[in-house]
């Protein structure tokens, strides 16, 4: 355990030194989410209508963004390999590497996803079942993004690529991200896409380090 | 039997752009995924041939 | 340990398994043209007019068998990526390579006539309707395979990686199709109800059993052609390669 | 006590070498020879457990690497071409970070007699990446010094340092195996050191 915590801890100090990579998907998220309306025309109805979507697709990117950074610079210097011959298991260090990297991709989109959502008139109701959803919703999308950053990593082209593998599995968490928001708007109640959002974390938590760990194990071959 | 002639039947009542667009498009991609298959394997058993003379030819030198 | 087992094995390893596919694929080809040829003639000939759809209606001779095996072929894939991890086995990895473009073809197909369907039916060439939707990210999660395995350059690593992301695949693949319908009876207008189908005639369904198992036996031929080729390939140093008949062959 | 049984390793399409043999014992140093692609990183690495070998298998006091697994880490310390070292971290917490990685306890007060043991004195708060190449490798002998490890696998060790520095690790290795511990280094210049196998391959 100490050593996951020191990984991530040594994690969130390398973000704190390196500063423009968090602040980079941070300005993105805003400035794609401040776009749409100047596209789209300022009617309240149609924005409140858009909202939950444009916040969670720039999410999405936001996130897409960065994960290319997530392991290559560690397989670059060989910190990897430590990781790899650490007598902590390897599966655990990563987890503890994809919670630093929500710490500093996925919560700062959460904590500005409420002033974003003022811009698009959500209501006090709609922008709490907005941060419950992205709270649940962005380590899923941390997790399943380590994933496909694992299996491009030294590949060619793994910048591109790892959109494409890893957008279509965005796909439910999408859904009934942007969903609960809709639910909410529309009186449905949220609690149903909450409950959906918060079982497929679970089961992510579960799955998405293994696989992650297995293909870092090819990758460190 | 459905048709009363060969115009009838391209003609599909109707819809013969969806019906032949689809079973067109189907057939052709078909068609061509075999040949290009095989156009894989005869470009790889040429360069393979090819391997081989080169080393005969060193062989006789 | 028993001789059933062993030859199993035997024919695990590619220099075995080449000439067997070698003597497979025309037996493959001609039972495709048998179920094929059969299954066009029910469709155009035999199956009668639908008296809601028209001729229209005929797409879905070929619609469905590509809806079928673009699911099917993901999963055959999957196993025998996840197979391959397991075992280490070559030959695995190289099949799971060789199907992934016909499945792609076969959900590509499945997209088009689709939309070749829905265009007379609904009005519209797309809707955002749970299968349609699921079957494009299908056809995503196709070319994301292609493109992983194709942008690595070591076999055995692009095998590998590959077979992960089979596998996170296939976990996803119930859960993603969940979701968009889920997403989909939320979103319906009532205009359209894919759900009431017209209820089928015995002949049509046979049609279709019929063309589902043409395309089935045209999958596994064309795959393992393209399997032949991908061994030549990955074993060209190998000394059985330079052995085979159709590369000493032509040249003296 | 590490036993290499009938070792093979291929890469890509090629058969970097086979029927590897050899065993190193308590007090004993391994040098790893061979030209350059001759496949010595890939034996290490295979040594590591980072990578599986296409054949064969290795014996960590009798017992199979794999079935070992942590147990073996622990004893194990490997450093491979990379330095491990983060550019943007001080020296200091550069050797923190390694060592509860390696679950071994450090102590403030010993990271910086470690430092400065290297000729680190004075920049320990300095971000790596204002130190020379030749700086960052002492970072590195800084943990060898630290780390309990009974196995060294080192790879090309002495590579970006100088005379001076050269002459720190040879003692460090020496007073390593002299302790009873095990070294396995590759490197192309011959090692000066006393005694030890030599491997090649």
């Amino acid at each position: 355990m100490n050593a996951v915590l020191a990984v991530i801890r040594r994690d969130l100090l390398l973000a704190m030194r390196r500063k423009s990579e968090v602040f980079t998907a941070l300005f993105f998220f805003v400035i794609v989410t401040s776009l749409f309306p100047l596209g789209l025309g300022p009617e309240p109805a149609l924005l409140k209508k858009i909202a939950p979507g444009v916040i969670w697709v720039a999410a999405l990117l936001a996130t897409m963004l960065g994960l290319s950074r997530l392991f290559a610079p560690d397989h670059a210097d060989g910190t990897l390999e430590q990781l790899a011959l650490s007598p902590a298991p390897l599966g655990l260090l990563i987890t503890g590497k994809i919670a630093a990297h929500w710490i500093t991709t996925g919560l700062p989109l959460v904590l500005m996803a409420p002033v974003l959502g003022l811009q698009y008139d959500l209501d006090a109701g709609a922008l709490g079942v907005m941060v419950a959803a992205l709270l649940l919703g962005t380590p899923l999308l941390s997790l399943i993004g380590a994933i496909g950053a694992a299996l491009t990593l030294g590949v060619r082209g793994g910048g591109v690529l790892i959109s494409l593998l890893v957008l279509p599995l965005y796909v439910p968490a999408l859904i009934f991200g942007a969903g609960a928001v809709e639910a909410h708007l529309s009186g449905l109640g949220a609690a149903g896409h909450l409950s959906l959002l918060a079982a497929l974390l679970a089961l992510a938590v579960f799955f998405a380090p293994w696989a992650t760990t297995a293909a870092l194990r090819i990758a460190l071959e | 039997m459905n048709w009363g002639s060969a115009a009838e039947f391209f003609a599909m009542g109707g819809y013969a752009l969806y019906v032949w667009g689809s079973f067109g498009v189907c057939a052709l991609l078909m068609i061509a995924e075999p040949i290009l298959v095989a156009k894989r394997r005869s470009n790889i058993l040429q360069s393979l041939r090819r391997e081989r003379l080169a080393e005969t030819l060193d062989n006789h030198e | 340990m028993s001789n059933r087992l062993i030859n199993w094995f035997r024919y695990a390893s590619p220099q075995s398994f080449y000439p067997l596919a070698g003597k497979l694929i025309p037996w493959f080809w001609a039972l495709a043209a048998l179920f094929g040829l059969t299954g066009l003639y029910i469709a155009f000939f035999v199956a009668p007019t639908d008296f809601q759809q028209g001729e229209g209606y005929r797409i879905i001779f070929i619609h469905v068998p590509a809806a079928w095996m673009s699911m099917f072929i993901y999963l055959v894939m999957a196993f025998w990526a996840g197979l391959g991890l397991a075992l280490n086995t070559r030959l695995s990895g190289m099949m799971a390579q060789a199907l992934a473009p016909t499945g792609a073809l076969m959900a590509f197909l499945s997209l088009w006539t689709g939309a070749f369907w829905g265009k007379p039916m609904w009005g519209t060439w797309w809707v955002w309707d749970a299968r349609l939707t699921s079957a494009l990210i299908l056809f995503f999660l196709y070319i994301g395979f292609i493109a992983l395995q194709a942008a690595i350059d070591d076999a055995r690593r692009a095998d590998r990686a590959g077979a992960i992301l089979a596998l996170v695949g296939v976990v996803n693949v119930p859960i993603i199709y969940f979701s968009v319908k889920w997403w989909n009876t939320l979103h319906q207008g009532a205009s359209v109800s894919l759900t009431k189908a017209p209820t089928m005639a015995a002949t049509m369904l046979w049609g279709m059993l019929i063309m589902a198992l043409a395309f089935w036996m045209y999958s596994i031929a064309v795959a393992l052609m393209r399997v032949r080729a991908i061994i030549l390939e990955r074993e060209a140093h190998t000394e059985w390669v330079k052995a085979l008949p159709e590369v000493r062959g032509s040249t003296s | 006590m590490l036993t290499a049984r009938h070792l093979a390793c291929v890469r890509g399409e090629r058969r970097l070498f086979s029927g590897l043999d050899f065993a190193v014992g308590a007090g004993q140093w391994l040098h790893v020879q061979g030209e350059n692609g001759a496949g010595k990183t890939s034996l290490l690495r295979i040594l590591a457990g980072l990578a599986p070998p296409a054949a064969g298998e290795i014996l960590w006091h009798g017992e199979p690497i794999g079935r070992l697994g942590e147990d073996y880490r622990r004893e194990l310390l490997f450093l491979g071409h990379h330095s491990a070292v983060k550019e943007e971290l001080t020296p200091l917490e550069n050797l923190l970070f390694a060592a509860r990685l390696d679950e071994c306890a450090l102590s403030e007060a010993a990271a910086l007699k470690a430092l400065a043991r290297f000729g680190l004195k004075g920049r320990e708060a300095l971000p790596v990446r204002f130190l020379s190449a030749g700086q960052k490798r002492r970072v590195l002998l800084a943990r060898l010094a630290v780390r309990q490890a009974r196995l060294w696998i080192l790879d090309e060790p002495f590579t970006a340092l100088d005379v001076k520095a050269v002459d720190m690790l040879s003692a460090l290795i020496v007073e390593h195996v002299e302790g009873g511990g095990i070294a396995i280094l590759t490197s192309h210049q011959t090692i000066p050191l006393p005694g030890g196998q030599v491997l090649k391959i």
